[in-house]
């Protein structure tokens, strides 16, 4: 057991998944020599050399096409996309090439790649570089998706991408970088699509996502003094969704409650409120209730920012409007 | 900017701006020769039969002939080694055959048929045949550029000597995905060949009037650090001589070449295109330099037997026959290929 | 009254609001000389010149760019995305600026754009040529999203989407091109977030949008026979939305159904389902259940496609599952 | 590909691989010699302050100084006609100072207060005054020099002759928007000029390890038929000569102009950066050539007094001091902004 932070705990995964398995290749802007504008990718370079940690131009395009012809022949890609944001620059290659490939070729095109990002909010860099857009993600088919809470995670859910056979989109969360938990010693390796309770509790289910899990656990210990008793699931990813763990939940306490970091319209919390007002409607003891990024842009200022992002208050708030 | 009429040139790569230097005698034994001409001979078949096919709404959706481009196809096709890789776009019929994969399923896909290529779920815009290293076509411009150098990385990397071969209109070199993947490919010293087939359209547009180069390729070359090659794309010996330069160069760790071939497509865009839009004297000019019959008759010219070729002719129609015969008789795909092969474990599903 | 096509009311649109304002320009591959490759702006370079009628490069960013830099210094573009699939290759545009100026600068910027794009299966084009990206654009906070069902709303709402002073992404469906419709004569102009009833019934909503109306009417004549009356309703902009007509329907019927074109997870039906299940639960007699194209990229074929977009047959189905 | 050490050049426009042609002697009146240092003191002195407030918690998130770059932004803000449009990266408190905006509301905007620029709700990296024509800051590589090419061809359009600026960095050449972006305004022949602020680095990487030429701007200048045009970005005199004829070119009518700046910012990329990835040669050998200091110099010998000067120096601190403490007395703004501004209705509201 060790302690470490989240931002080290890419790095640890990264290597360990390089030493494992020489196909693996780590590519992105600064990554190398500078280690990651995040400090994500400290060492590696030294580690395993220019030929597999490779820097590149300002050329999102050019960096995932890179990866998705080398997952295609025989390499394992990690890609890094700097900010989410900057997906959109080449969405392209995610949407219409990387998430489609298997299926046009009828099975014949594999692509084990990863394409790590810093996502989210917090640390007030504006409405270009704060996005969440975990759910540009989710409605892609052919992709999975994946994020991360805590450290832990990190490593157990990167050593799960990186071995996937199937392309993952890795959100890491830029306000989580600088958090600390503890890592158990050896190898870690989760099963993608399974979600964590990490609050059991009998009244309303909590869904949450990176972020937000210390959020929604923090809005749980305010409920916890008012005699409400939350259940909290960190879903950890979006693709595949672990439906199973949310539905049993729900059936449990017959009330949820989703806190989305991404805007409000098409958030990935609609997703999963419509599967259960669709699967679980009779389970239901009041209105599912999502609290959410408004659907605005993300304003820089720290006391804006602040306002915009669901705080444990509004998670209290919503779970309150849940219960009636 | 500059008119789609065709400019006037020689058979050779020429630095553009310079004047063209002497041209290089093409040395390719008979033996390559003539496979060229049975490679071309059966592009061209196979690409009129689709095309009838289309008519008889025997082919749905769409699809975007080659038709009088072959020699560029035909070229790579000859010079390259099984285990390289080709990238090529929705354009893409003649670069699969030339590949070597079997006119069947590519028919069949064409036709939507469970025996096609792809089963067809993929199409005429998507033709793969990882096996015989047809890496893809690609129907939305740009990407696969940058797709390809991921293969030629990939090469290096595992230290293996493979080449990828890279298809592509005049129109892609406007899209910054062109830019991209050039300066990546020439900074990392790639294995990658790009060759822009410059018909003078893209779709129904003159590339010159939104293009700000005279040759959209050969002029962006520098700008790489590459040298400009301008290739008379009708001229299957030509075509085969860069192809056999460019990709030696590419195996030898000489990194990328950019290659404009100038050809013409003798239909419309896709199926649905009369191309009205450009002038007789220009249809009737590249007419004239049909890559097909102008081979030919050098072919003849220079003593091969007239009885060779109709007996290749031969050989082609009735592959294409056949090939038609068992497309035609095949099913249709099942409901269940919708939902298949999303992800890695041969399904669709998102949840648990 | 005339009767035209979807396709012919396109290019009447234009050219009725470019004869109202010269400020409106219009830019796009092969949409001037060759007249658009859905033949949606024939005549349009005949009549305004080529001034105002611009053919483009192949470079979607560009085409984007240039409508947000003239809608800023006063003109009002109309840029034409040749399929909606080609938005990810200029999604940044779109997601990251196009959306994102006013916001930003506190008001300062007004961006009165539009940009229209085919959007939609249908024609057997395949996986990169024939998706349904309506809930890739109402994810995004800052943009408007129309999309109509027939001639006489393609003229109104395009008329609409050029004067509003917002950013709006009008999705064409490709598949509607060429039905034909009555069109009243005269200025017609509608307002945005407007859904219409084109079927009031008793026994459940049915809302659908662009090409799943008429699948939804179909599935609402089999209903009938079936003695099931349903309320249909054409949602015709996703944002702003009608929940107003969509919930108050639901509160009549008690039941509700969503035919979504787009992918399943995060469409638009999701975030109507959550809004429904959070202001209506108490409404509701069953469950709400989507119809969706499957989580899948499409297939080329003509059986495969037909089997993947919503058919009347599914929305009957998902109708009875709704009904319990 | 090449090293990041600078090279040495001169006080000069250079078509790249030539040898430099003789400099055009700076004929440019006193009073705006006078005017481009007095620019450069209060960009200096701005941004210096701006990097105390952020050691001292009062400027949030991030930011990029343009420290050592002043002489770019400063002659273009002089060249400028007030109703020209400036178009700059998350690096643009230079490019927007420039333009006349006050600094109070850029300061308080870095401060994240009410009176900032934008409210506060932009922040350091999109800095924008359309009033001052400064049509913004853009932090996403690319996409704004094919905004800039929609505000040309708008003033085209229009009729107007107004003419359109956009600053990017090396870095930025390498991405897909700017081959867009270039080839557009060539075809267009639009009002724009475009201005890559060369200094060497990206964020942490030597732009010569990620580039397949040497100048990363003016080696791509053929790729769009306009002439390569490579200049001392650090001499206030080079730059405003340069400045006045592309401006008054692209006023003319002449079409766009893609001019590569040669510069070094002297700290590191952003507030987090303490830059170590550069060897202290390097950093040494451009600080002599610091555009403030050295143009300070030249001034003096060629008889401006240093009373003068210092005056300036002196208004400028003041201007600063000013500036600061009423950005620092003002409040944050209200949450009621955060849902203010989606909609031109003045709201968020995205239902009914
Ligand atoms: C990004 C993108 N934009 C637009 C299109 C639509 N489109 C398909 S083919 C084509 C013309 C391409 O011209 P060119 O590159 O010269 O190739 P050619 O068809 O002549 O072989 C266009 C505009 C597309 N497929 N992808
Ligand atoms: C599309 C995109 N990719 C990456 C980044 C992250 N990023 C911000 S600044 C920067 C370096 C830019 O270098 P350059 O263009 O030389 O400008 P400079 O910062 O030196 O002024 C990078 C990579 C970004 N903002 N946008
Ligand atoms: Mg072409
Ligand atoms: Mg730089």
């Amino acid at each position: 057991m060790a302690e470490m932070t989240y931002r080290d705990a890419v790095a640890v995964a990264i290597a360990k998944e390089m030493e494992r398995d020489p196909t693996v290749v780590f590519l992105g802007e600064d990554v190398g020599a500078a280690g990651g504008v995040f400090k994500a990718s400290v060492g590696l370079l030294e580690k395993f050399g220019p030929e597999r940690i490779v820097d590149t131009p300002i050329a999102e395009e050019a960096i995932l096409g890179a990866a998705m012809g080398a997952a295609m022949t025989g390499l394992r890609p990690i890609a890094e996309i700097m900010f989410s944001d900057f997906l959109a620059v080449c969405w392209d290659l995610v949407a219409n090439e990387i998430a489609k490939a298997r299926y046009m070729t009828n099975g014949q095109v594999s692509l084990p790649l990863v394409i790590r990002t810093s996502n989210g909010a917090g640390v007030r860099f504006g409405a270009q570089h704060s996005q969440s857009v975990e759910n540009w993600a989710m409605m892609i088919p052919g992709i999975k998706v994946v994020a991360p809470s805590m450290p832990r995670d990190v490593v157990g859910l990167l050593a799960a991408a990186v071995r996937d056979p199937d392309p993952v989109l890795f959100f890491e969360h830029k306000s989580l970088y600088a958090t600390k938990g503890d890592v158990e010693e050896g190898e870690i390796i989760d099963e993608l699509g399974r979600a964590a309770l990490v609050r059991q509790g009998r009244d309303v289910t909590i869904v949450a996502l990176a972020a937000m899990v210390p959020r929604a656990l923090a809005a749980a210990d305010v409920l916890a003094t008012e005699g409400i008793d939350a259940t909290v699931i960190d879903l950890r990813s979006l693709v595949p969704l672990d439906v199973t763990t949310i539905a049993s939940s729900v059936v449990a306490t017959g009330h949820l409650v989703t806190v989305e970091e991404n805007p409000r319209l098409c958030g990935w919390g609609a997703e999963v409120a419509s599967i259960v007002a669709e699967e679980c409607l009779f389970d239901l003891d009041g209105p599912i209730v999502r609290v959410t990024t408004p659907h605005v842009p993300l304003p820089a200022a720290e006391a804006l920012e602040d306002v915009a992002i669901p705080s444990p208050a509004r998670v209290v708030e919503g779970v309150r409007r849940a219960l009636g | 900017m500059f008119s789609s009429r065709p400019q006037t040139w020689t058979t050779t790569t020429r630095t553009a701006g310079e004047p063209a230097p002497p041209v290089p005698s093409t040395a390719a034994p008979e033996a390559v020769r003539l496979s060229l001409y049975r490679r071309m001979v059966e592009m061209r078949g196979f690409e009129k039969r689709a095309s009838e096919l289309f008519l008889q709404g025997l082919v749905k959706g769409t699809s975007h002939l080659g038709l009088g481009q072959e020699a560029v196809a035909a070229a790579f096709g000859e010079a390259m080694r099984p285990d390289d890789y080709t990238f090529a776009t929705y354009r893409g019929h003649n670069h699969t055959l030339a590949r070597g994969v079997p006119m069947m399923p590519v028919m069949a896909e064409l036709m939507g048929r469970e025996s096609g290529l792809m089963a067809g779920k993929g199409g005429s815009m998507h033709l793969t045949s990882v096996q015989h290293g047809m890496m893809g076509s690609y129907a939305i411009i740009g990407a696969h550029l940058t797709i390809a150098n991921g293969a030629a990385w990939s090469a290096k990397v595992r230290g293996t000597d493979q080449v990828t071969v890279c298809f592509f209109g005049d129109g892609a070199t406007n899209i910054g995905a062109f830019h991209e993947a050039l300066n990546l490919a020439a900074v990392w010293k790639l294995p990658v060949v790009f060759v822009c087939e410059n018909n003078l359209w893209m779709e129904y547009t003159p590339i010159g009037s939104v293009t700000a180069v005279r040759q959209p390729a050969a002029d962006r070359a520098s700008a790489y650090n590459l040298p400009p090659a301008l290739v008379d794309g009708n001229d299957a010996d030509a075509m085969y001589a860069i192809a056999t330069s460019s990709i030696a160069g590419a195996r030898a760790g000489n990194g990328p070449s950019l290659i404009e071939a100038l050809t013409y497509r003798h239909g419309g865009h896709s199926r649905a295109d009369p191309a009205q839009y450009r002038s007789d004297a220009e249809v009737r000019e590249w007419l004239e330099r049909d890559p097909l019959s102008r081979y030919r008759l050098r072919l003849v010219a220079e003593g091969v037997s007239s009885e060779e070729l109709v007996r290749i002719e031969a050989e082609a129609q009735s592959k294409i026959d056949e090939a038609t015969a068992q497309a035609q008789a095949s099913a249709e795909p099942p409901a269940s290929l919708v939902e298949k092969d999303v992800f890695a474990d041969g399904g669709a599903t998102w949840r648990r």
